[in-house]
């Protein structure tokens, strides 16, 4: 009997240190048809289970072209996160999925695009950056503003280096510099005033703190963009993934399975800020 | 914060108070014996004569009772200092709980109080929290064995327990009784913290409030609602003074005793 | 065909019944009210004003759904399904709409839920018709006043039931020395509301009034005390949780536990952001996900009238009254 | 041990609160020795000063986690007194099994796990081989049907719920009790055996000092009412025991102590046997008869043996109330306030408890004074030391603390009530 709710093994192929609280695993389902069966967009998650300390939404953070395995890319911040991180090579974990709507790459095809995150919220841009990357002639410009508390805590730093020489434009800021931090400080709106791209022929994919995603809605409107031109990824509590558990309802919709990524559009539909 | 294998090294502290909650403990009886294969009590007054040397360094501390003088101070900096684990036991311990009820006598009675004292004693009475960082909460007078047992499990696997942040009426409307305040008898429960599987509630008495109260409470509502059951003015500052601080929207309740 | 069944006689067919089934009836607690409870001779309760409903039966508080076990191999995952054969006595109208209700998301919506599935294919119920309106019902507004989906529905006549049975399970456990065929036409079970509740439009109306004064009005006197979705026969929301099984190495288990939109709790994420910390907030979650969201997902109201969150408000939040008020000042200001 | 000089053990052991003693000897003989508590003071006769009377049993009973059900009883006869609230008599029959469950665990809890070692020769329980671990198992099950009989009436085992001023919120239904009668049957063996084990140690603490004995008296040993009465002979009435028992304050100590006549007394088990030897269960009697132990006793360590067959009592006397209970559903009754005057006095399991409080018109407390049993037994712990201290001066000091140690946990003493109130009348110098 197959169940919405039942965890499906999957075995930890590596595990790879970040920032001091931030790991990416490598995993892939132990049962070889079934990771050859999985596909997936950039944006959508997986219920991840680590057995008897319970189950929680992570993104994809690997490639959608890379078939074999699949990564995440964890903050340490409680129960769940804090067993994941003692996960070693060869471990086992369950896993659920995909889920969510995520992003409609195909309306991207030859448009620029402004890649906008803050902190972990680049772990489902990042997978949207690979299939960016791969396909690259199928898109135009491609711009990555990042921000992070400190630079201590910016991620994939070495992978933004490489992106950047295959063409992507990187930027990153910092709240709180160290002292030898040579680039921005500020909020990651701050470096808006640097993209060049045009907003006629631009998508925003935003994901990150609730404020950061508000703020930065503001400010491309601002620049010019268009509500059905911004895709933003929302983070809620979930504990289901297929709209059973109602945590992640926002008005009418559910997080999990209308979302988690919607347009501007969308977002000014719904209550999104309720407060 | 794995222990898996290796025993975890556990000591049961007691500041001013009843120890009720040690007791509590001790009362769970084979499981306590049960968990002993996996814990080893290396510092505890009640139990035994001198701490095992190993007790230098503790995984987890229990600290039970609260803090009305410098000697306990002192004693619970010692503990925090050792352990890596603090979990405050019981109402002293986490709100002030009963022994709080002296921060609000008048100052007469205040001062009373002060010239009796032989050894010093501080001007008011602290839960744990106001002193050194608190790694988990027990709530309760006294404790709920059974969450304790939870608790001590989960911590044991490496697990972080959360709070369960929800009011006592939850677990009353699970037990299926009969609303007190529907009834017309004041009831704390809309304010105060579950996990004690609404034991008085249950039967068929008000709850006093002794987990504390939740960071959502109304209390303005609740009050409210006490004065048109016909609770006089002492009679609410009284009930939400039992174990409680008196919560500043309150403070009109306040007055002279 | 139809039966008659005389009261005195319901007593031997239930303990009967028990002999193959788990069988619940409605009956007085210790602090007497009256819940749904496992028969063992007990004075079955007939009133109509009921504060719990047999959700419980099929969302229980706490529902254990998964065990892990580590194995040599790695992981045993396995869902624990409760296949308790049994027959719900006594369950009233609206708590068969609520049923349907649930029904619609756990069995037609997504996928299927297992967990709930189970309970629901195993379960016999037999409704009981309401001949009195309770204290603060409205099921005339909602629709919900004659029992659907049941496998037998009783219709209280004098000292006697009249009984219909609904579908060949039902007819199946009827006895024939208990129940004897009639050919009357059902008594009338048409009751009077004393509350009613304006359903013209009222996914949209209600909608429209989101920004309405009236939620934060009401919502000042709400304790947050999580009592109206713990009696609402059609509040799911659940969390679930795993635990170790005491004194074992790694066995543990997944739970399923009921939850609530009135809590702060419900909405926190990491970061301790929470997207409806506001008490009205939370209570109008609670108002549109009934009358609004689900008919706007489902095309069914997640209502279903019963009342019970009215009655157990010990403030007396009424969501009638505020969806009434709500509606009018909307339809008074598209005016 | 030196024949002169200081010396102090600090932090008392398995017992429940803190204390110190400091003993100074000259020339082999106590000059001084002092009980130090120093726990901190919990003031709860201020703090109940301006609660509402339905408060007061709650608050109080927090006094101590081992004899709340005693606290709670003693400031509910005050309250029932004060305000002419006569109960039941199924209440006074709950409360009385309720109390007896309590000794039960309470004794069984010091006995087993803070006294045997003493006698054993053990540091702790945990330290106990394999042949004694069977003792630990024999403790729990004591304590075990003790606890039952108080979660069944109380509803929880420390703090009890629903025994209430006025009776009980939650009668237990019979079922249950019917449940709970087995338990009792079977773990009363165990009780038997605690007895003839207890009385065995006699040798281990020989020492006896002649003194007087406090406590509760009638005809069938309850522990919840009956008379006040002195082994010499004196009977008073609860209201008058202030006139003959004077309190006074150490002023090292943050306890108060009690005399009575100008001389120290004993409350306690040893004392209720003492008191009440003939109204014993004829179980209890006969054993005693059986072991050869005489009563009147003037020998501390049968303090615990008397605390053994106190349980054996209370196993049969409990068992013989529930199996004859009816138990009937019955409302609690209310109680209307007025201006007056309370007292309570019962047995707690380490004697005798006095509660007095004044109400104003409206039931709240204007005045409270309590005394606990520890404070009353402090005095004589410290009298019994002065003259056992000198007879342990051949052994080094280590060994001679413990034996101090082993003296005073045979009274088992519980700090945290003695600690509760404090009134100060001496005056610095
Ligand atoms: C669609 C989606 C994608 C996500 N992707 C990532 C990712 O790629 N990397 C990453 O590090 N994190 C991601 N998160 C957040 C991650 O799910 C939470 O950090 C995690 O659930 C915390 O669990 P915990 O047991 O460790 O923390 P807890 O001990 O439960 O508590 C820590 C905090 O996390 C919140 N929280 C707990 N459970 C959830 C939950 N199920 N959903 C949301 N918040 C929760 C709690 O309210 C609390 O504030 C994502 C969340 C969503 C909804
Ligand atoms: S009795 Fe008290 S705890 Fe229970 S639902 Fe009513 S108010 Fe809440
Ligand atoms: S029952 Fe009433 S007070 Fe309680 S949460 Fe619901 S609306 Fe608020
Ligand atoms: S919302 Fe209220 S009236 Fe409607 S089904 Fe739920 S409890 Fe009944």
């Amino acid at each position: 009997m197959i169940t919405p709710e039942k965890p499906e093994l999957a075995e930890v192929l590596e595990v790879k240190q970040e920032t001091s609280d931030t790991k990416t695993f490598t995993v892939r389902f132990e049962n070889p048809k079934r990771q050859k069966k999985f596909f997936f967009v950039p944006g959508k998650f997986m219920m991840v289970t680590i057995f008897g300390f319970g189950e929680i939404p992570l993104s994809i953070s690997s490639s959608p072209y890379k078939t074999g395995f699949m990564s995440f890319t964890v903050v340490n911040v409680g129960n769940v996160t804090n067993a994941m991180h003692s996960l070693k090579k060869g471990d086992q974990l369950g896993l659920r999925g995909p889920f969510g709507n995520g992003f409609p790459m195909q309306r991207f095809r030859k448009k620029n695009i402004l890649f906008v995150c803050g902190g972990c919220g680049i772990a489902p841009l990042r997978s949207a950056i690979y299939a960016v990357r791969e396909k690259k002639e199928e898109f135009g410009k491609v711009e990555l503003m990042f921000g992070c508390k400190n630079p201590q805590s910016i991620l994939f730093s070495q992978e933004m280096d490489q992106w950047g020489k295959q063409g992507i434009s990187v930027q990153t800021t910092v709240d709180k510099p160290s002292p030898k931090w040579a680039g921005n400080i500020g909020v990651v709106t701050s470096l808006f005033k640097n993209s060049v791209l045009s907003p006629e022929n631009t998508v925003a994919l935003l994901c990150g703190p609730p404020v950061m995603i508000h703020f930065a809605l503001i400010e491309l409107r601002k620049k010019g963009f268009k509500d059905r031109q911004m895709f933003a990824s929302l983070e809620r509590m979930m504990q289901c993934g297929v709209g059973y558990c109602s945590h992640c309802n926002i008005g009418n919709r559910y997080a999990c399975i209308d979302g988690p990524i919607f347009n501007a559009a969308e977002l000014k539909e719904l209550p999104v800020k309720e407060e | 914060m794995k222990l898996a294998s290796k025993k975890a090294k556990v000591g049961f502290f007691s500041l001013s108070c009843c120890e009720g909650c040690v007791l509590a403990v001790l009362d769970l009886e084979e499981k306590l014996l049960q968990a002993f294969k996996q814990i080893e009590i290396v510092e505890s007054r009640l139990l035994m004569e001198k701490v095992k040397p190993s007790a230098l360094r503790l995984d987890i501390a229990f600290v039970e009772g609260s803090v009305v003088s410098k000697h306990d101070l002192n004693k619970l900096q010692y503990i925090r200092e050792k352990s890596d684990f603090l979990v405050a036991l019981g109402a002293c311990a986490t709100i002030a709980g009963i022994p709080g009820i002296r921060n609000a006598l008048p100052p007469g009675l205040k001062e009373k109080i002060k010239r009796q004292a032989i050894k010093p004693i501080k001007e008011k009475v602290f839960p744990l929290t106001a002193f050194v960082k608190v790694d988990y909460l027990l709530q309760g007078c006294s404790i709920n064995e059974q969450e304790f047992l939870d608790f001590l499990n989960k911590f044991l696997h490496g697990a972080k327990p959360r709070l369960q942040e929800v009011p006592v009426c939850f677990e009353c409307k699970l037990r299926e009784n009969a609303c007190l305040l529907l009834k017309g008898e004041a009831c704390l429960g809309p304010v105060t913290y579950a996990g004690c599987d609404a034991l008085c509630p249950s039967q068929n008495v008000q709850c006093i409030g002794c987990r504390g109260f939740t960071n959502d409470a109304n209390f303005e509502s609740l009050d409210a609602l006490f004065k048109e059951i016909g609770l006089s003015r002492k009679e609410r500052y009284n009930l939400f003074t039992y174990f409680n601080q008196l919560p500043e929207q309150l403070k009109h309740l306040k007055g002279d005793r | 065909m139809n039966y008659v069944l005389s009261k005195e006689d319901l007593a031997p067919f239930l303990a009967q019944l028990s002999k193959r089934f788990q069988v619940i009836v409605p009956a007085k607690n210790d602090s007497g009210i009256v819940t749904f409870q496992e028969f063992s001779g007990q004075e079955v309760c007939l009133e109509t004003e009921r504060l719990s409903s047999p959700k419980k039966f099929f969302r229980p508080a706490k529902e254990k759904i998964f065990s892990f076990a580590k194995k040599k191999e790695g992981y045993e995952v396995k869902p624990v399904f409760d296949k308790t054969k049994r027959v719900i006595f006594g369950i009233r109208p609206c708590d068969t709409h609520a049923l349907q209700a649930l029904d619609e998301l756990f069995i037609r919506y997504y996928g299927l839920d297992q967990f709930y599935s189970s309970r629901r294919k195993n379960t016999l119920l037999i409704a009981l018709q309401c001949t009195k309106a309770c204290e603060n019902g409205f099921c005339q507004s909602m629709g919900t006043s004659q029992a659907v989906g049941a496998d037998i529905v009783f219709t209280e006549r004098g000292d006697e039931f009249f009984v219909r049975p609904e579908t060949e399970a039902g007819r199946a456990i009827l006895d024939r020395k208990l129940f004897k065929q009639t050919g009357d036409a059902e008594p009338s079970s048409k009751i009077s509301c004393k509350v009613s509740l304006e359903t013209h439009n009222l996914a949209e109306n209600i909608y429209r009034g989101f920004e309405s004064p009236v939620w934060k009005q009401e919502a000042e006197r709400c304790l947050s005390c999580t009592s109206c979705t713990q009696v609402c026969p059609t509040c799911y929301c659940y969390t679930t949780d795993d635990e170790f099984e005491f004194g074992s190495g790694s066995k543990s288990s997944r739970f399923r536990f009921l939850d609530s939109c009135q809590l702060k709790r419900f909405t926190t994420v990491a970061g301790n952001h929470m997207f409806r910390a506001s008490r009205s907030s939370r209570l109008r979650q609670f108002v549109l996900h009934k009358f609004s969201y689900y008919q706007e997902n489902h095309g069914m109201q997640l209502c279903v009238g019963c009342g019970r969150c009215i009655s157990v408000c010990p403030t007396k939040i009424s969501l009638v009254e505020i969806a009434n008020s709500i509606q009018k000042q909307v339809l008074e200001g598209a005016k | 041990m030196h024949k002169t000089g200081c010396f102090s053990i600090k932090e008392i052991t398995k017992v429940e609160g803190h204390a110190n003693l400091n003993v100074e000897l000259e020339d082999g003989v106590v000059k001084k020795c002092e009980l130090e508590i120093y726990e901190g003071q919990r003031f709860f006769e201020e703090m109940v000063i301006g609660r509402h009377f339905s408060q007061i049993p709650l608050i109080v009973s927090r006094i101590c986690g081992l004899c709340n059900v005693s606290h709670l009883n003693t400031a509910m006869e005050a309250v029932e007194k004060a305000f002419s609230v006569p109960v039941s008599g199924q209440t006074t029959i709950l409360r009385e099994i309720a109390t007896n469950g309590e000794f039960i665990k309470s004794h069984a809890l010091h006995l087993f796990f803070l006294a045997l070692p003493d006698y054993l020769g053990r540091e702790s329980v945990l330290d106990f081989n394999k042949e004694e671990h069977k003792y630990v198992h024999q403790g729990l099950d004591l304590k075990k049907a003790g606890t039952d009989i108080v979660r069944l009436l109380g509803g929880r085992i420390y703090q009890t719920i629903s025994i209430r001023p006025g009776g009980f919120t939650l009668i237990p239904d019979r079922k249950k009790i019917d449940k709970l009668l087995p338990l009792l049957e079977k773990h009363r063996k165990t009780a038997v055996d605690a007895v003839k084990l207890f009385a065995s140690f006699e040798s281990q603490l020989p020492f006896e000092r002649k003194t007087d004995y406090l406590g509760l008296v009638r005809e069938d040993y309850s522990l919840v009412d009956g008379k006040l009465k002195f082994l010499s002979g004196k009977e008073i009435e609860e209201e008058d025991l202030l006139k003959h028992v004077e309190e006074f304050v150490a002023p090292y100590s943050n306890a108060r102590q009690t005399r009575f006549e100008k001389k120290a007394f004993r409350v306690g088990s040893l004392a209720r046997v003492n008191l009440n030897r003939d109204a014993l269960e004829p179980a209890a009697k006969d054993l005693i008869k059986e072991l050869g132990l005489r009563f009147p006793n003037d020998k501390i360590v049968h303090n615990n043996t008397c605390q053994a067959i106190e349980n054996l009592h209370l196993f049969d006397r409990t068992i013989r109330l529930l199996t004859g209970l009816k138990t009937e559903k019955e409302p609690v009754k209310k109680i209307i306030p007025k201006e007056a005057t309370g007292i309570g006095v019962t047995e707690a399991p380490r004697g005798t408890l006095y509660h007095h409080y004044n109400f104003d018109e409206k039931g709240f407390v204007k005045k409270a004074n309590i005394i606990v049993p520890t404070n009353q037994n402090n005095n004589t712990i410290e009298q019994d030391l002065k003259e056992f201290i000198p007879t342990l001066l051949d052994l080094p000091q280590e060994k001679a603390n413990r034996e101090i140690e082993k003296l005073s946990r045979a009274y088992d003493p519980c700090i945290s009530c003695a600690t509760n109130f404090l009134k100060v009348k001496w005056k610095k110098s």
